[in-house]
């Protein structure tokens, strides 16, 4: 069953001038939560913006939620003047998530704010796997690196401006990591660019990957087919599918990204 | 509005009559933002809807446009779907026994890229469990040069003449905002024996990505709609009312109660609820329930007794 | 965008050129939003501006409608102000004296209620210091019905006519957007030896006051403006752009320097900010401001290259 | 010279569940203010809604300057929620203001919200005056009676539906009070079925009254020509005469109302 109402938040931390996060009651009526999954936030009670905002959860437990927000734009900015006390709207939880299950060995590819539902998936989820190792992308500053530390072996960080860390992109380290052979299962998330090229690199391997992805929502729930990405299947060739009800986790070999 | 309550007073009469298709109460949704109803079924109860409308079918089954399909705008949406839809056979089979099983009325949108496709649908339609056909003239006439069907007045008095003649079912004609004279064409739908008149549809927009310095839309173009477009769809739902008799079905941003009132004093007989199902689908309960409680508030024991109930 | 500071690239240079009128940056003023400067001059400093187009101008003083002639939208406003102003002779003595006092082009916004009106005004203006006449056509033509002007393709071909030949002045003219087809319209006008188009003008919507149960403006209709038309005024600058080559000044809701871009790259040589000057006063200040930035962030060295610069 | 721009808010009050006062701090720009002036509030930082809201002045001195809000819709429901501490961006002073000077007793005529800038003459402004009387209307529950209480030196309080005052309007008592001849001076706000009525009662007697009057307004400057009321002068019998710059007081004996 859906939730759609008001719930309190909890606890709200700010891990860099534009990254928050908040703890919020999971509603009692919620009986399974995925990793990969996503709420869809009322984020002004006047109304505008006029459509609702999709953030995936970065962690949950029997109680509580966690979101984990990037401000882009005038939505989340609004969102990110909510307080502990004040209640949001949500609706959820949304889309197919990440599917789970028993691998050899793991690893976890992440950039800027798409790391969030990763975290979600490694503190949350419930694979059983032997290793798992992750790469994490920022322009800037990174964040959230201690959650990350805490549930892999392996962590490599990248940054294009960041001193301090390897300077690039994550498909350095990745076709790195790939090299080695050993991993069954990649998990990814991040801008649209990078996935594409992550899903490029899995593909030529043969190795699987796990993408989640983004598109601009209006409805959340399928009705209005505006989220669509094609995969590849279907009597055209191709298929448009709906980011929000059959993703927003898309396998690296079914996915067409645009030219 | 002061904050009484009217709950003792006696219930209005909601029901409202669509030239033949009678409605029990005036709320609807739009074709396009709810898909065949199913997704929603999970979060309100559709027993609370009149009719809907469904996803804009065609002869065959349509995959849609590529690239992005929506862009938010200042209190509005544009979208670029372009019609994906399992097509009319699909529907008739699959569809409309799940929406049976709730107490609403079938709408079956219908689009065309020839007048013949038009004719053929209907036709298909006639012998089918709808209970109206909704003919939407905004689609591009791949005929004509890609100019909608609804612009052009001379076309449209020929699709709508064609389709009357291909089925008896109730016939709903849904306009174009995107003319100079609404009134004019509102007349030749109703000359050529459509039931009733639904508007609007969406408005002609563009958004561009002024960082990647191209529009949005791979086509340009989309349709806008939402809070944004309400007095523009207001206004031509006043006009058509002035200029026909057939009962109007209004659209265009409404997202409360109290626009669902405004729809109908400038004269619509019934509303339908599109982009605000989006930003929220309970958007349907809360209008249904601002109508009833104006109507009680204001003395009216029928809620067809709103419709065009101005005092000049 | 990125939190970046581009201050120490070269400044790029602002000027354009809209067919003979030259302006030292592409930002300008919506005529009836800004009165003739003399409110705003409080709060902004006017040299800012490379233009403003003055309150609608009519032959003779005018009071402007009765009644309430404002009402808010989502995102927007209806105005119904009917073109109070001290007529075109006040102005010529009066206001051009004040306006000249700063360092922009004065635009002449011209409005009849019949051809010879406008022909009358144009003949006026042509000796008065002003820098260009904007040929307002969305106005009822009383002569036609009070449809306006600029809706009929033949009606706007014999206004610009007649008008080209009463005056040599830059010669811009204002379309209304309420059209099936603005391109059509467009080329008709640029036919007709207009030197720049701008565009749009408000679109026709209501406003219904459901407490009242009547219209918030006695007249009904009102002209719709604001961010909410935004995406249609975009869409239209587009259109235009593909079917004229005299430059165009754009505006419909521009409220930032990324709506002026988005202009531009629709094709617009110039923007005008109109309503959200209501909203903020510093709003030319701040779109100046935005576009420059932008400018130097994607490495234009001039304004006037940002002009239909789209990636298609 | 007018001020545009924040003003943090200092204090706030909330009288009723939908009538909230603020105290801000007054820029040392502003270099004269009036009682019945009002400025424009822009509502919320995200844009929406699109205008600004216009507010009276009810009550300033030197640091500070007070405002008293009814929540009618989204604007002010947006501005009720801004607490101590946070910024407000504020335009003003606007309008033109009471007329002030000497007087031998003077009515004061208030109507709902509309004795907000009416709290104003009284305690800020410098009327000089042997006696003023007081007459206020309420809907409801009537508040800042103490305000008045303490500045006037007989106060009359009408409500429509809140038990313990006299019942009706304030039309009543104001006819009584004119009839007694003293007054040569009303002051008035309220709604403008109120404002109508309390115009014709003192016109009737020849009784100078200033009325504080209301329009939507979007410019609040002069420029839009938005907020026009009828005034009895110019070439056409009438003159169309800008409420937020000839206004928003005007005298009872120049104004034509709408039939
Ligand atoms: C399934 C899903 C899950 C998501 N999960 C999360 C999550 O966990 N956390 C999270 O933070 N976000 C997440 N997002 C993204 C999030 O929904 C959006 O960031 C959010 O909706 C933005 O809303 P906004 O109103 O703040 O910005 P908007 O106003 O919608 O727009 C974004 C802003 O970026 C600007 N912009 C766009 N392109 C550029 C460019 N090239 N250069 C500079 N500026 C540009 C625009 O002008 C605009 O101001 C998720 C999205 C989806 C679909
Ligand atoms: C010069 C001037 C000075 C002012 N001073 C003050 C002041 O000191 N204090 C103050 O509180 N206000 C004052 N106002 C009024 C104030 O500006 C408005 O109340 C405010 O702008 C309303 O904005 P809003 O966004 O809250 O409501 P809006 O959204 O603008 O609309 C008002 C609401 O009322 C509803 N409504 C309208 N008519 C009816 C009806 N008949 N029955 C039920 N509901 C209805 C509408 O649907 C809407 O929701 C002043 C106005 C002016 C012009
Ligand atoms: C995503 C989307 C898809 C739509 N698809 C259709 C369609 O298939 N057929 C149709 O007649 N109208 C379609 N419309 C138009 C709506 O039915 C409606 O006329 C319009 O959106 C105005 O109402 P609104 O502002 O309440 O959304 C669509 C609108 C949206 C937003
Ligand atoms: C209050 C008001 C008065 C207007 N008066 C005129 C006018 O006299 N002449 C004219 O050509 N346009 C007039 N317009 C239209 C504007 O110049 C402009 O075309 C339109 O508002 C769209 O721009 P915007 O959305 O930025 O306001 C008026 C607009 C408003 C809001
Ligand atoms: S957002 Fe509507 S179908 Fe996905
Ligand atoms: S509000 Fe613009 S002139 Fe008064």
């Amino acid at each position: 069953m859906g939730f759609l109402g008001k719930v309190k938040i909890l606890e709200k931390k700010v891990l860099q001038d534009d990254v928050f996060q908040w703890i919020v009651e999971r509603p009692e009526t919620i009986e399974t939560l995925k990793p990969g999954q996503f709420f869809n936030f009322t984020a002004s009670s006047t109304g505008y913006p006029l459509l609702k905002r999709p953030i995936s959860i970065s962690y949950f437990d029997e109680k509580q939620i966690e979101f984990t927000v990037k401000v882009l734009g005038t939505g989340t900015e609004v969102m990110s003047h909510l307080a502990v006390g004040d209640e949001v709207e949500i609706m959820g939880p949304l889309g197919n998530g990440f599917d789970q299950g028993s691998f050899h060995r793991v690893l976890i590819v992440g950039g800027g704010i798409g790391i969030a539902p990763l975290k979600g998936l490694l503190e949350s989820g419930n694979l059983s796997v032997e290793q798992t190792d992750c790469i994490l992308g920022f322009r800037d500053a990174p964040y959230l690196l201690d959650a990350f530390q805490k549930c892999v072996a392996h962590l490599e960080v990248v940054s294009e401006n960041a001193e301090g860390y390897r300077k690039g992109f994550v498909t350095g380290p990745l076709e790195e990591h790939l090299n080695s052979g050993v991993y069954d299962m990649i998990y990814s998330c991040g801008p649209e660019a990078m996935l594409k090229q992550v899903a490029k690199t899995c593909n030529e391997r043969k190795v699987p990957v796990q993408l989640l992805m983004e598109e601009k929502m209006a409805c959340g729930v399928g009705a209005c087919l505006g989220c669509t990405c094609k995969t590849k299947s279907g009597d055209f060739g191709f298929k448009h599918v709906r980011m929000c009800k059959e993703g927003p986790m898309f396998y690296g070999s079914e996915v067409i990204f645009d030219a | 509005m002061p904050k009484q309550d009217f709950s003792t007073s006696t219930q209005p009469d909601m029901c409202v009559d669509l030239n033949g298709l009678t409605l029990k109460n005036p709320i609807t949704v739009a074709s396009g933002t709810y898909g065949f109803g199913r997704e929603y079924a999970e979060w309100i109860d559709l027993n609370i809807l009149s009719a809907i409308s469904v996803k804009g079918l065609t002869l065959e089954p349509r995959e849609g446009n590529e690239g992005r399909r929506i862009v938010e705008t200042p209190m509005g949406m544009l979208n670029s779907v372009g019609l994906q839809n399992p097509g009319v056979h699909y529907f008739i089979e699959n569809e409309i026994p799940f929406l049976r099983s709730y107490d609403l009325k079938i709408i079956a949108n219908i689009n065309g890229n020839t007048i013949e496709e038009y004719c053929q649908m209907a036709e298909l339609l006639s012998d089918a469990d709808v209970d109206s056909i909704e003919l939407n003239i905004s689609c591009p006439n791949v005929k004509n040069g890609g100019l909608a069907f609804g612009t052009n007045p001379a076309v449209v008095q020929d699709v709508v003449k064609r389709v009357r003649k291909a089925s008896k079912k109730h016939l709903i004609v849904k306009l174009s905002p995107n003319v100079t004279d609404i009134k004019e064409i509102a007349r030749i739908v109703e000359a050529e024996g459509a039931d009733c008149i639904s508007l609007i549809n969406t408005l002609s927009g563009m958004g561009i990505d002024i960082y990647k310095r191209k529009p949005f839309l791979k086509r340009g173009n989309g349709g806008l709609s939402g809070p944004a477009v309400k007095p523009i769809a207001v206004r031509m739902v006043y006009d058509v009312h002035s200029a026909v008799k057939i009962p109007i079905l209004g659209m265009g941003g409404i997202s409360t109660g109290e626009d669902a009132v405004e729809f109908m004093l400038a004269g619509a007989s019934a509303i339908a609820i599109g982009t605000a199902n989006f930003a929220n689908p309970l958007a349907p309960k809360k209008v249904l329930e601002g109508l009833t409680q104006y109507l009680k508030q204001y003395h009216y024991d029928a809620a067809k007794k709103l419709t065009g109930d101005l005092r000049i």
